[in-house]
């Protein structure tokens, strides 16, 4: 620690920004970027990268929520079935052609689901002590269950006013940026305030937090709410997006949020990360996905590369730290 | 000025399952008073403790304060009625700073946000008492996990202080403290009392008890036993009150020369490791070789390099065979043995068994299809001759008291006649009759021709144990002291550096 | 801390008696001498496919495996594509499978050690390249045949109508519990899941043990996909899939502690049992699929209820 | 080829066809993959087409959403895809065709504006084997049903067709019915569990995909009298189909073909519409009136089995019985 003090300024840069969970998932963002830009050019065209970033929006939403829950210690794994669950209210309650009144009434039932459904697990996991991983993926089977049962198969339909809105970009900027940006700006307020510190704290030793004096079971059942409601606007967003309510939508976005929020450098163990590694893990997972596509390898590949893209992205650190260590006398 | 204060726990009660852990607590304590509470391991200290800082809900029994019965539903609760605690096993969150741990849960706000600036600051300040006793690096924004044990004791004892309570308790808070940073935190306790302030004092170092504590309550077996006025007794009787049975030897007696002819079992030349800066030593057969020195000064990094789990250079002879070890697997086949210095974290398995601790090192001698029936023999064996006191082989270890459990650490690799033995601070948390114990096995090693090299933060211990104390400093070793140099001035001496011998 | 400690397993098996009872009440044809052979069969899938997931739970370390869905599908394919001829090449084909889903659980358990990526996204990814090896070896076509040996040791039954998968099934859960109880291996196991520092400060080589324990998910998961074989007689490129999460479920509902160090073999039997029996119910009962999702969660966390429970932070 | 040629005549060949496959752990997914790679290597040896671009991944509808932006930018000509939702990938479409993109939705029906649908009637499909089933019990009887993935669209446009079958038919009565997710091994579990608690199925209706898993667990049940079985026409299926026939006369079942070649002929369709062809009036249907039905190939029952048999019977594995439009046909959608 005395050397540390003594690093020349360089050095301390250095070291400061190897600290940043998210330092990795930048370089992987601009190496995705460069690859994609190298294979299609044609990608940083604002329109196409615009498009591109918009289907990120539900994944970025869902998986910012995951983040809040990781960071406390817990695991999320009925996110996708919460935002199917959402998706089909919001839609069914729309109906045929709503007024102003009517719309905001939708979307308000949609996210009170999408936070009730997070105090469900919220209550499971930081009251009655259930194991996150197990308890989740139980609760999965009841959201999704209800969402089937408030609407039996695809259908619905979202006006055309909420669907331009969805589509513009304000100062010429998609939507997903000022969303992003929102969703940092919330996060920083997060992280600022007292529940910040008890979140990190929470997730980086419960019972250490608990003598302290953090409320740990409100704080983790906060969590848990927090990412059912992140998990409800995914589902809002996906309604916009998909202009329809689908009871099955979210299902294949729960994993994906959790290999964003390692990619972005949150710890899975809890207590450490923040949101802004997620937004560039789900911005580096679809753009490892372009790449493949850019690639031109042929269809039967495509799976395998990219799952190799994604292992080799995990392992990344791992590696950086295998050849440090090998270099230390 | 801390508003007057009066505590009185009466009749508490605290059973987990089938253990009792308190039976019958009972303590007063009010301003500017500092209460010790004694008492073998497992009587129950801590658990009284928790009850009254709302970490433990109690079974039965009240807790007054200022004559008005209340009950804290959680650790936030008491903090606010005034009461802090600094726990036996640290409440500090790892991968925060310094300044978040210490306002954990109480930060400065300003409209709903935290004033980290103002947090920082407090900090800068509360840090300043201990000046000149800490490192430089400990800062409000150094991370916990990067801080040595002492330095996190500290920041733990800032933490408590930081809720300025009018009622503080020290539970072992002195444990990973060193002779410098003891006398600081007495001189702020000082201070305390000045202020009108009260003061738990639980601790096993009976020299601090009568240096700090105006009075001491003793527990055994969860009852509150007796109490006395430390200027009134004696070492001898807190003693016997908290043993049944009465007295114990507090060191054995110093032991006689190594039998036979001076064999170099272990020579280790310029050894350097992580924390470790070019230490050479050597260690005979029959030899006890302590380590001594100020805490963090390198003591436990160099047994782990020589038992092979620190990556080390330098040279290491054993028996006069170079040797490199990479994993305690390597080391433990060349007959060492290596007591670590935390039990809970280092020592034991605490889900799993008695028997599967102690068999932990040695399964691999029962055969591709484990010989059961031989390990159990062989268990029961080694727990008679440590004399553990326990249920059956088959509970799990987290039942057995803090002597117990380091026997058990100890018994295993007993069970594999270890010709070499590194013990790190065994006797950390041990109460006077279990160290008794543990000090004469020692002596029985010894005569048995076992080298052991002993780290131990108490210097009794050493001085008491020891063929030769090897006192380090900054990770090298300053001074070898034999008798008649032996002497506990010299050893303070070489800790500190007023006298540099190296 | 002497806890009168109930046994997992034993709940598990109450409970699953019980549900077997409710199961007859509700249903005439539940409480059948068939219906019960055809569970236990059922139950045989899963709790072969969970074997490793038992192993990889009780190692810690977050341990969890979530590629055995896609290993079993290629252990399927590949007995199904090499198992042709006799006798012989069947076992051939068997071993051939289970060397390559050692090394896929190998693969796993050094990315695990040696990288440190997360268990969950390293076992994850990890089921995507499996996913994307069986595409790129069999184009999506699946040829080759069902080993008679396989088929008529899953189907066919070999007393009193037990199906011979049960059998094979109770000689695993004998293995493993004289792997877990009576090996080096297996207490070393138990150690490096219920503390890595004290099982390395003992002389337990960890890495070793984690990487033995995920090549032998993998490899009980391609053992799995051979059995799974036996029964639907040709392979799917999703055969596997349906397991990988129950797999889980299974181990959490027999007792083991997702925390790892404490669990049993027996644990994960009883509780594949109980799975399978709920989802049979559930089957068997006349509700819309909604209704059986919703019900089917709520039970699995009544399950969780019992002893899937973490300790309090307050006693 | 550059983008954007749809009013170009022949000269815009050879033109570049792009394809989305939002998901890929299916055979007949694959199978669909194959024929169009097969069919497009036909019209490459005119010069007529460029190697395909194919995009193939299991994804969400983001990631279909991402799939078809990358095929516009690669400035393909068409593109067929398989899509994952109904109504989710109306912007990208949309784009597309702005862009002067042809775009072919395969397989599943959908609205968007800018599409043109080349599928089967899955309600025809599915109504074929109801009737057939209905027939068989005499119109009276106890009757399964295994049903794909609840709340697909396919799903649930196949099971609205069977249940008005049914309805017309009030002696058939509905003892069971479970979801098997189109998967085989999950089909021969839910049969299996149903066939262990119920007596007295007369009739087994399934779709497509979990047939021979059903069909295995009623096997190994083994029943006194199998009940009438609605099965596949998959090769795997036929095979123990096949089996049962020479065992048990009486043994009776069904397969309707929905062709994985549905993707070629998409492919065929708009090869037509590259050249500039226009499309006949009255050749559009459906909700959104821009679907073009396909015919279905053919159904394999018990009278014309031995002839499918002998031709299926040499494929690999788990085959699925196929069929694509020919070049004629889909010329005859289009004005000369
Ligand atoms: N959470 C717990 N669960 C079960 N038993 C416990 C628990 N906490 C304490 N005990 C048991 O209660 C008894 C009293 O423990 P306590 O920690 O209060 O002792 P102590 O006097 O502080 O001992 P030491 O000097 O070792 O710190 C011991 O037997 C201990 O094993
Ligand atoms: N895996 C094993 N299986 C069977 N016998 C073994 C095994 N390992 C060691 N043994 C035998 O057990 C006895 C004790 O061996 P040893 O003292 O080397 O144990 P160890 O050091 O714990 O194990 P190891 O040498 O494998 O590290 C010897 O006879 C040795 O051959
Ligand atoms: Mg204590
Ligand atoms: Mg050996």
């Amino acid at each position: 620690m005395r050397a540390a003090q003594a690093l020349p300024p360089r050095g301390r840069l250095r070291e400061a920004a190897l600290r940043q969970s998210y330092a990795f998932a930048l370089v992987l963002l601009v190496a995705a970027a460069a690859a994609n830009y190298a294979l299609q050019p044609n990608f940083f065209n604002p329109a196409v990268l615009g498009g591109n970033l918009m289907t990120y929006l539900p994944l970025l939403l869902l998986a910012a929520g995951q983040t809040v829950v990781v960071i406390g210690g817990g695991i999320d794994l009925s996110l996708g079935a919460i935002l199917s669950l959402s998706n089909v209210i919001i839609v069914s309650a729309l109906g045929e052609s709503p007024g102003a009144a009517q719309i905001l009434l939708a979307v308000g039932a949609g996210l009170l689901a999408g936070a009730l459904a997070g105090a469900v697990n919220g209550a499971c996991v930081a009251y009655l002590r259930f194991q996150p991983i197990v308890t989740t993926f139980a609760t999965s089977f009841v959201f999704s269950g209800l969402a089937l049962y408030v609407m039996p198969s695809p259908g619905g339909s979202v006006p055309q006013g909420l669907l331009s809105a969805y589509g513009a970009d304000p100062l010429g900027l998609p939507l997903v940026f000022w969303a992003a940006v929102l969703v940092l700006l919330a996060w920083g307020l997060l992280r600022s305030t007292r529940y910040g510190v008890y979140l990190y704290a929470t997730g980086g030793d419960q019972l250490s937090a608990f003598v302290s004096g953090v409320p740990v079971s409100p704080v983790r059942l906060a969590s848990y709410c927090i990412a059912g409601l992140m998990a409800a606007l995914a589902g809002l967003a996906m309604a916009l997006s998909t202009s329809t309510g689908d009871p099955l939508i979210g299902e294949p976005l729960t994993l994906s949020s959790i290999v964003a929020v390692v990619i972005g450098g949150t710890r899975l163990s809890g207590g450490q990360g923040g949101v802004f590694g997620t937004i560039l893990g789900v911005v580096v997972l679809g753009l490892f996905q372009s790449i493949v596509s850019f690639m031109g390898v042929p269809s039967w590949w495509q799976t395998l590369i990219n799952g190799l893209i994604v292992v080799v992205a995990l392992a990344g650190p791992g590696l950086l730290g295998l050849l440090h260590r090998g270099r230390r006398p | 000025m801390p508003g007057e204060v009066s505590l009185s726990a009466r009749h508490l009660a605290k059973r987990y399952g089938g253990v009792v852990a308190l039976a019958d607590g009972n303590l007063e304590v009010s301003s500017g008073e500092v209460v010790a509470l004694m008492g073998a391991n497992g009587s129950g200290k801590s658990t009284l403790g928790k009850i009254i800082t709302g970490a433990v809900v109690p079974d039965s029994g009240t807790l007054l304060l200022d004559g008005e019965e209340v009950r804290f539903s959680s650790p936030h609760a008491a903090r606010r009625a005034g009461i802090a605690a600094v726990y036996q096993e640290l409440s500090l969150i790892p991968d925060m700073t310094v300044a978040e741990n210490v306002w954990l849960a109480h930060e400065p706000l300003s409209r709903g946000l935290v004033k980290r600036r103002e947090r920082r600051e407090r900090t800068a300040r509360l840090l300043e008492l201990f000046r000149g006793v800490v490192g430089p690096s400990l800062g409000p924004d150094a991370l916990v996990s990067r801080l040595s044990p002492g330095e996190r004791q500290i920041v733990e004892i800032l933490k408590a202080l930081s809720a300025e309570p009018r009622l503080m308790i020290l539970d072992e808070a002195t444990a990973s403290l060193d002779g410098e940073q003891v006398a600081r935190l007495f001189e702020l306790v000082g201070g305390w009392k000045a202020q009108g302030r009260a003061v738990v004092f639980v601790s096993h170092r009976m020299e601090e008890i009568f240096r700090i504590a105006d009075r001491a309550v003793v527990l055994r077996s969860g009852r509150t036993v007796g109490e006395a006025e430390t200027s009134r007794t004696t070492e001898q009787e807190l003693i016997s009150l908290m043993i049944e049975g009465g007295v114990t030897k507090r060191h054995i007696e110093h032991p006689p020369g190594p039998a036979g002819g001076r064999k170099i079992l272990l020579r280790a030349e310029d050894l350097r490791a992580p924390g470790v800066r070019g230490v050479s030593l050597e260690l005979a057969r029959g030899e006890i070789l302590g380590l001594g020195g100020l805490q963090g000064q390198g003591q436990p990094e160099l047994l782990r390099a020589l038992f092979g789990a620190l990556p080390r250079s330098g040279r290491l002879l054993l028996g006069g065979r170079e040797v490199r070890l990479s994993h305690p697997r390597q080391a433990m086949r060349e007959g060492m043995a290596f007591v670590p210095g935390d039990r809970g974290r280092e020592g034991l398995l605490r889900v799993r068994s008695i028997l599967e601790n102690l068999m932990l090192p040695s399964w691999r001698r029962y055969g591709r299809l484990l010989d059961l029936k031989r390990a159990r023999r062989d268990a029961e064996r080694i727990a008679g001759e440590l004399r553990i006191v326990m249920g059956s082989l088959d509970d799990p270890v987290d039942t057995l008291s803090g002597g117990n459990a380091q026997k058990v650490v100890l018994g295993k690799w007993l069970l594999r006649a270890p010709q070499i033995l590194l013990l790190d601070d065994p006797t950390k948390g041990v109460d006077v009759g279990a160290k008794g114990e543990l000090y004469a096995m020692l002596g029985d090693l010894r005569k048995e021709g076992v080298a052991i090299l002993l780290y131990s933060s108490d210097d009794e211990e050493l001085l008491g144990l020891c063929d030769r104390v090897l006192v380090m400093r900054e990770g090298r070793v300053r001074r070898e002291l034999k008798s008649p140099e032996l002497t506990r001035s010299a050893l303070v001496k070489a800790s500190v550096g007023t006298e540099d011998g190296g | 801390m002497k806890r009168p400690r109930v046994d997992p397993v034993l709940i598990a098996l109450l409970l699953a008696a019980g549900l077997f009872a409710l199961g007859s009440l509700l249903q005439p044809g539940f409480g059948s001498y068939d219906q019960a052979m055809n569970i236990l069969r059922l139950a045989a899938f899963l709790g072969i496919v969970a074997a490793g997931q038992t192993l990889v739970i009780i190692s810690g370390g977050e341990g969890i495996d979530l590629s055995v869905g896609a290993v079993v599908t290629l252990g399927a394919i590949l007995v199904f594509r090499l198992g042709t001829g006799e006798a012989g090449g069947a076992l051939l084909a068997l071993a051939i499978a289970l060397g390559v889903g050692l090394l896929i659980g190998a693969a796993n358990g050094l990315g695990i050690t040696l990288l440190k990526i997360p268990p969950l996204v390293m076992t994850l990814g990890m089921a995507g390249v499996v996913q994307g090896l069986i595409l790129v070896v069999t184009r999506g076509e699946l040829r080759g045949e069902t080993p008679d040996l396989l088929a008529g040791l899953v189907s066919g039954s070999l007393a009193f109508g037990i199906p011979g998968v049960v059998l094979v099934w109770a000689a695993l859960g004998l293995l493993m519990w004289l792997l877990l109880w009576r090996t080096p291996y297996g207490r070393q196991l138990f150690a490096v899941g219920a503390n890595r520092t004290t099982a390395r400060l003992s002389g337990v080589r960890v890495p070793a043990v984690v990487v033995a324990t995920y090549a032998l998910s993998g490899m009980l998961a391609a053992l799995g996909g051979a059995i799974l074989l036996g029964y639907t007689r040709q392979v799917f490129l999703n055969l596997g899939d349906p397991y990988t999460l129950p797999s889980v479920a299974a181990v959490v509902v027999g007792g083991t502690l997702l925390a790892g160090g404490v669990g049993s073999y027996a644990g994960t039997m009883a509780g594949a049992l109980v799975l399978t029996l709920l989802t049979s119910l559930l089957t068997a009962l006349d509700l819309p699929e909604s209704a059986r999702q919703i019900v089917y969660g709520l039970t699995l966390l009544a399950l969780l209820s019992l002893y899937g429970r973490q300790r309090a932070l307050r006693e | 080829g550059g983008g954007g040629s749809q009013q170009g005549s022949e000269g815009g060949a050879p033109y570049t066809i792009g394809v989305s496959n939002g998901f890929i752990s299916s055979e007949w997914r694959t199978q669909m993959i194959q024929d169009l790679e097969r069919v497009n290597k036909e019209y490459m040896e005119e010069g007529l087409t460029e190697e395909l671009v194919i995009e193939s991944a299991d994804v969400d509808v983001q990631g279909q959403i991402q799939q078809m932006r990358n095929l516009i930018n690669q400035g393909v000509d068409a593109i067929i895809v398989n899509p994952n939702s109904v109504t989710g990938l109306n912007q990208v479409i949309k784009e597309a065709s702005d862009a002067g993109i042809v775009v072919i939705s395969v397989d599943q029906e959908i609205p968007a504006e800018g599409a043109i649908n080349v599928v089967i009637d899955q309600a025809e499909w599915a109504r074929r084997s109801a009737e057939w089933l209905v027939e068989q019990l005499g119109g009276e009887g106890d009757v399964v049903v295994i049903n794909g993935i609840a709340g697909h669209p396919a799903n649930e446009a196949r099971y609205d067709a069977v249940k008005e079958v049914f309805s017309r038919n009030p002696g058939i009565e509905v003892i069971a019915e479970a979801n098997a997710n189109w998967d085989q091994a999950t089909g021969q579990q839910k049969m299996s569990n149903i066939l262990a608690s119920e007596t007295g199925i007369d009739g087994v209706w399934t779709q497509d995909g979990m047939a021979r898993g059903v069909l295995q667990a009623i096997v190994a049940s083994d029943p006194e009298r199998f009940p009438v079985v609605v099965g596949e026409a998959r090769l795997g299926y036929m095979r123990l189909w096949h089996e049962l026939r020479q065992q048990d006369e009486d043994f009776s079942s069904y397969g309707v073909i929905n062709p994985p070649g549905v993707g070629a002929s998409g492919l065929r369709v708009a090869v037509e519409m590259l050249r500039g062809k226009e499309l006949k009036e009255g050749v559009l249907s459906g909700e959104a009136n821009n679907t073009i039905y396909v015919p279905i190939p053919g159904v394999v029952n018990d009278q014309n089995f031995d002839e499918w048999y002998a031709r299926v019977k040499d494929k690999e594995g788990e085959y699925v019985l196929d069929g694509i439009i020919s070049r004629e046909k889909a010329q005859s959608y289009f004005k000369q």
